[in-house]
């Protein structure tokens, strides 16, 4: 099959996914910070909410798109797209799983394996810098303005040791492709302690795993580092100005940046789609006992319902739960299922942990915010860079 | 063995306290200083006892090689440390003696400024000490002999608020450049001669010389080395130098300026002895520098009115007789006498010292007199050296003095004569400083008071080591290396000298205890002589109007004024102004746009391009 | 293909190097900046240099452009007033400048011609593992020169930008 | 009407003349903006010109060695930008200009 339209099926299947997955992470946030809260969050739109951001779009769509006075056109109209475009476009390098073959095709599960998709990444990341700088310029107000220049302070202070705690499993694995990297995490310890680089010999990479976590929440602007946008001192930060389809698109980029940098998280320290303990332990049963379980609460719950319209809902989720659960039992169709699912699992776990740092931590000060960056990462990635190259010239 | 520890712990010393002397406490500091040196010596004896020195072994040289310092062609200059009968002497002289005054030091120091400062310095000498004696080569012999200067000049210079220290440092410093000068031509000359610097080689070669009609430079390389010797140990001409050094602190001047640095002249001649063995004609001339200069020395000694100076002469007059030994090739009669000189000459000094300190800093022998009853201990010691420098059996001066005044007679028989006029001098002259000193009433007007336990027992301790000293019967120990002079016999050159120490002491006994009249009324009659002897022959007045005066007026007219001031300067100035004038017509050209000066260079660019182009330099 | 691509990315640069003096503002031309090196990253791609391409994008675009617009909204700096003074400058030099690029366009078709062209793939050894080998084999003193020359120009710059104490 | 004669792949002399181009350009700025910032950019264009050709030429040559140049060329722009960049925050510090005239005081 063609090339070019394989990938396109690819791009328009990733670009979906992806969209969709930004809509609903963000209602999961809003969800779980609702509970985090003692609150319900939204639950007026479908049930429990669920159709939130469909709202949400629609709304963001329809508002009167207002161009402020003042502002510099040109660059007002381009931040917002600079911000999605470099976010989204990341997404192009991240792989999923391995190798399928669905009947005569024969294909990765990735739109494109750069053999330096990490650098790749690295320069998109730097370049969505821009974004935020430009749209606190152009739309010449000074909260926007502060916002640009503390974002792009940010993010560049926070690149070093982003690139530093990425520099130290590549040490390990030598390969920048990201395919190379999560195969090179394959296989397991004494058959049970998988070899993923946070694991790995001869020197486990769980501070640079920390490192690269905490400066990707700087990178992303989120808390406690989303000093750009501090409400409280900024209005809104650099998208003070913005409204309506613009602000979503930096609201998109943020959240698309998340995900970027989860499965960068994924793919360096976490193996990927290695699962996390070898299939003869039975691993490969994992999701399908998941789901059933899921399934059976809610059928249980749907059985006894609290709330009038649980009893057409729940049974609805249960049995679809149900459905994927046994779709996982099918040996073609697991192949290709099990692999994402040890994925997105684990790109899950990060963006929670995402979300729960947000309803738990404060923010920081501006100054603290830089002086941790310099006086406190920056020395740590390079210790730990240091020990790491040593480890593996010696061994 | 690790021999190099023996130097390197001093170092230690000097560094600790030279690096944190200002921050550590005085205990701390002196602690350091005297331990340093304590274990340097501890090891030495274990050194020694190691290598059997003690009992009858070490007959050859040890030597340890660390690294090589110096490669180029055929000659190779390591950095080794050797160790033989001569140096172990040296070794137990320096760091036994040295540790006493160190001791003595943390006492007398204990009022002074710059406490750190002095310990840094003296440990620091008693590395360069240690190197100069423990060098297996003559460049590492000069390297201690260099720093033991460098260090003889600080500690001169020592309270160098004053200016006559500061004099005094720089004089000692300038008269022994022209020393050292000549002792590294002696050295390039035996690099060049026996293509090696190695001690080892060196002699070896030497022995295979003809004894006599020795070939022209053997004798060149004795009077170079001698000329070396004689600013090092103050020898006619390059005395001056010593007892203007009195001007440090007494233990300097006891340490370095009696017991060990200005030895060093005649440790070297002595190492060197198998090369003038080869030069008769060089032996001589160290013998009548050596005669002379005891001799006039002493004669200065006579009228000196303050203490340290008294025995500054006398030090000079006592390493003269040590060149006189050795002129006469007895060279272990020498050594012998190094070591008795260090211990009651330091005596004398470190007593002296106690007597300064007594009196609040007064050195003037006519402000003092009776304090034998203030300060018994001090006078009780000062009497042992006295008697000990005075030759009087069966004390150490005696045995070495002996030694070195038969071997005289069997070299020259009026030498012999010269040293025990001579030796009769020094008798009168340290007892006259010993009798004003302790006789009669006191003339002072500062309260005396015994010095602390921390003096007095090194006191002690050289006391009983210039009593007994003498019967460490070091030519018998040095036999190995400088065969015995065989015995002349005859028994009466012996107790003329005796008769001429005990001599010596009974007439300043008479002068200046029962008739002190007496000496002014002679002194009166001798007018023009006292005054000669009291100005010290005018050497240094002569000095000055010959070689110092000269000297600076030159450099001062023609180098500086002449040489730095005209031509080099006005180069200088020259290139500047040039520089200046083409600057100011470029400047023109410059009009402060960085973009104009990017236009010329674009425009400049452009032509190179161009011409390339046509011109086809890039094809 | 790899004609159009090169033609593509080059008209871009120039248009926005072009832009670059031109425009006013200095925003505009450091935007117009980062558009020419992002466009000769994707000429680095087809040259076969992809990690001096993603080096180009990082380094250039992604840290010192950014330091530039930090800078520049830093300083708030505003457009350029226009002065008559400099349009003597605009007589002289353009024509000279493009007589520059003529002679330059001349001596290269001279020296290759034509034959030479760039086939994408064609050039393996601009991976980062080649490079890395190049680089810390055959350079590895420059490269540490590079590194004391940067610790040298942080210091220069810390020095030269903090708040005078007094 | 005729299709534009490009070739398949673009010769290798296309991407010198461009990089000369780009220097022209970066020449050009340098000489006639007076804003320093721009100037600075300038001198960054003409480092990328530089690059490419560098670049450009290791292809020719088979070797990547030119890719370390235009590395090193980089390395040096970045320690470049950092001084430079402090100097013109003094510079604005002390003056308050970018006005690359109003900074003259070398003459004379």
């Amino acid at each position: 099959m063609n090339f070019l339209v394989l990938s396109l099926i690819k791009a328009a299947l990733v670009a979906f996914v992806l969209m969709t997955t930004l809509a609903y992470l963000q209602w999961i946030e809003r969800k779980v910070i609702a509970h985090i809260q003692l609150r319900v969050g939204p639950r007026r739109v479908g049930p429990h909410g669920l159709l939130q951001p469909l709202a949400d779009v629609i709304k963001l769509l329809t508002k009167e798109d207002m161009l402020p006075s003042h502002v510099n056109k040109v660059f007002y109209f381009i931040a917002p797209f600079i911000a999605v475009f470099f976010a989204l476009i990341a997404i192009s390098v991240i792989p999923f799983g391995g190798d399928i073959s669905i009947g005569p095709i024969k294909t990765a599960m990735q739109l494109t394996d750069l053999n330096i998709g990490v650098l790749f990444i690295l320069g998109l990341s730097g370049m969505g810098v821009y974004g935020v700088a430009l749209a606190g310029w152009a739309s010449n107000n000074k909260y926007a303005l502060l916002g640009g220049l503390r974002s792009s302070a940010q993010m560049i202070s926070y690149e070093l040791p982003m690139a530093m705690a990425i520099a130290a499993p590549l040490l390990m694995l030598n390969t920048l492709s990201f395919r190379q990297l999560v195969d090179a995490q394959g296989g397991f310890y004494f058959g049970i302690i998988p070899r993923w680089t946070i694991f790995q010999g001869p020197f486990p990479q769980v501070v640079s795993f920390l490192l690269f976590v905490i400066a990707a929440f700087a990178e992303t602007n989120r808390v406690p580092f989303d000093l750009p946008e501090a409400e409280n001192e900024l209005v809104a930060g650099f998208h003070t100005e913005y409204s309506s389809m613009k602000f979503a698109a930096f609201f998109m980029a943020e959240y698309a940046n998340m995900v970027t940098v989860s499965c960068v998280a994924t793919l360096l320290f976490l193996g990927g789609w290695q699962p996390l303990f070898p299939a003869e332990y039975g691993s490969k049963f994992i999701p399908t006992l998941i789901f059933f379980f899921g399934g059976a609460i809610c059928l249980y719950h749907g059985a006894n319902p609290v709330r009038a319209f649980d009893r057409i809902t729940l049974p609805v989720a249960g049995v679809v739960f149900l459905g994927i659960g046994a779709a996982f039992l099918i040996p073609i169709v697991a192949t290709i299922l099990l692999p994402l699912f040890w994925f997105s699992a684990k790109v899950g776990v990060i963006l929670f942990l995402y979300i729960w740092i947000r309803g738990t931590l404060p923010r920081f000060r501006y100054d603290q915010l830089m002086n941790f960056a310099w006086t406190f990462m920056f020395p740590v990635a390079i210790a730990n860079l240091f020990i790491t190259g040593l480890l593996v010239a010696l061994t | 063995m690790q021999l190099w520890l023996i130097p390197i712990l001093p170092l230690i010393g000097f560094l600790l306290n030279g690096l944190f002397g200002r921050k550590l406490s005085k205990p701390v500091v002196s602690a350091i200083a005297a331990g340093s040196v304590l274990l340097s010596f501890l090891w030495v004896l274990k050194t020694l006892s190691g290598l059997g020195a003690f009992s009858g072994g070490l007959d050859s040289a040890y030597t340890e090689h660390y690294y090589t310092w110096i490669q180029s062609g055929a000659l190779n200059i390591g950095v080794d440390f050797a160790i033989d009968r001569l140096t172990a002497v040296m070794l137990m002289i320096v760091t036994g003696v040295g540790f006493l005054i160190h001791v003595y030091a943390v006492g007398y120091m204990d009022h002074e400024g710059g406490f750190y400062r002095f310990f840094a310095y003296l440990n620091l000498f008693m590395f360069f000490m240690l190197v100069l004696v423990l060098g297996a080569n003559y460049l590492l012999l000069f390297v201690g002999w260099e720093g033991v200067g460098l260090c003889s000049y600080l500690l001169i210079g020592f309270y160098f608020l004053e200016k006559y220290a500061t004099d005094a440092g720089n004089k000692a410093f300038i008269v022994n450049r022209i020393g050292d000068f000549g002792f590294s031509l002696a050295v390039f000359l035996i690099a060049i001669h026996f293509g090696s610097l190695d001690f080892g080689k060196v002699f070896a070669q030497a022995k295979d010389l003809p004894v006599e009609s020795a070939p022209g430079w053997v004798t060149a390389i004795c009077l170079l080395l001698l000329v070396g010797a004689t600013g090092k140990s103050a020898q006619i001409p390059l005395y001056v130098w010593l007892p203007d050094a009195m001007a440090g602190p007494t233990p300097v001047s006891a340490l370095i300026h009696a017991a060990t640095m200005v030895t060093a002249g005649v440790y070297m001649i002595a190492r060197s002895s198998s090369i003038f063995l080869h030069s008769a004609f060089a032996l001589d001339i160290v013998a009548i520098v050596g005669v002379t200069t005891a001799f006039f020395a002493a004669t200065i000694g006579l009228a000196q009115n303050d203490i340290k100076k008294v025995f500054a002469y006398s030090t000079v007059s006592q390493l003269g007789y040590m060149f006189l030994a050795l002129g006469t090739g007895a060279f272990s009669a020498g050594i012998f006498h190094v070591m008795t000189h260090a211990f009651f000459k330091a005596l004398l000094f470190l007593g002296a010292g106690s007597v300064i300190h007594a009196l609040g800093g007064d050195q003037d022998l006519r402000n003092m007199g009776g304090l034998r009853t203030k300060i018994p201990i001090t006078f009780a010691t000062l009497m042992c050296a006295g008697v000990a420098i005075a030759g009087v059996p069966p004390f150490s001066g005696y045995h070495s003095k002996d030694a070195i005044l038969s071997a005289a007679y069997q070299h020259a028989p009026w030498m012999y004569w010269v040293g025990v006029i001579t030796a009769f001098m020094t008798a009168f002259y340290v007892f006259r400083a010993l009798f004003l000193c302790f006789f009669g009433e006191y003339r002072g007007h500062h309260h005396p008071h015994e010095s602390p336990a921390i003096m007095w027992i090194p006191l002690a301790v050289l006391a009983a080591l210039s009593l007994g000293g003498g019967y460490i019967n070091i030519p018998k120990f040095l036999e190995p290396m400088f065969p015995l002079a065989e015995e002349g016999g005859n028994e009466w050159t012996v107790y003329v000298s005796i008769a001429a120490g005990v001599g010596g002491i009974a007439l300043a006994f008479l002068f200046y205890v029962v008739a002190p009249s007496l000496p002014e009324a002679i002194a009166n009659a001798f007018r023009p002589i006292y005054t000669l002897i009291y100005n010290k022959y005018f050497v240094d007045e002569f000095y000055d109007a010959t070689v110092v005066n000269p000297a600076i007026d030159g450099s001062r007219t023609l180098l500086w004024r002449g040489a730095d001031a005209t031509v080099i300067d006005g180069a200088v100035n020259g290139i500047g102004k040039t520089a200046r004038a083409v600057g100011g017509v470029l400047k023109l050209a410059q009009s402060g746009y960085i973009r104009s000066y990017a236009a010329w260079v674009v425009a400049g660019s452009i032509a190179v391009i161009l011409v390339m182009a046509l011109w086809g330099g890039a094809r | 293909m790899d004609a159009i691509l090169f033609l593509l990315f080059a008209a871009i640069a120039v248009v926005c190097a072009i832009n670059l003096v031109l425009q006013s503002h200095p925003i505009s031309s450091a935007l117009s900046l980062v558009g020419v090196m992002g466009s000769l990253a994707v000429l680095y791609l087809l040259l076969g240099g992809e990690f001096i391409a993603m080096a180009q994008l990082i380094v250039y675009a992604g840290a010192i452009m950014v330091l530039f617009i930090f800078v520049i909204m830093l300083l708030n700096a505003g457009t350029e007033l226009k002065t008559k003074r400099h349009l003597w400058g605009m007589y002289a030099g353009v024509p000279l400048l493009l007589a520059l690029v003529g002679v330059v366009g001349y001596i290269v078709h001279d020296v290759l011609p034509a034959s030479g062209a760039v086939v994408f793939g064609s050039f393996q050894h601009g991976n980062p593992e080649d490079i890395g080998k190049n680089l810390f084999v055959n350079y590895l003193l420059p490269f540490e020169v590079t590194s004391v020359l940067i610790l040298v120009a942080i210091v220069g710059a810390i020095v030269l930008a903090r708040k005078e104490v007094d | 009407m005729p299709p534009l004669p490009i070739p398949e792949a673009a010769p290798l002399s296309w991407y010198l003349i461009l990089s000369a181009i780009l220097f022209v350009l970066g020449v050009a700025g340098f000489l006639f903006r007076r804003n320093i910032i721009t100037v600075f950019m300038s001198i960054e264009l003409m480092l990328n010109a530089v690059n490419l050709s560098f670049v450009s030429f290791s292809y020719k040559l088979k070797q990547n060695d030119g890719h370390i140049f235009s590395f090193f060329v980089m390395v040096v722009a970045a320690a470049e930008a950092a001084v430079g960049l402090a100097i013109i925050l003094t510079v604005f510090k002390n003056r308050q200009t970018l006005e690359i005239d109003e900074v003259s005081s070398l003459k004379n």
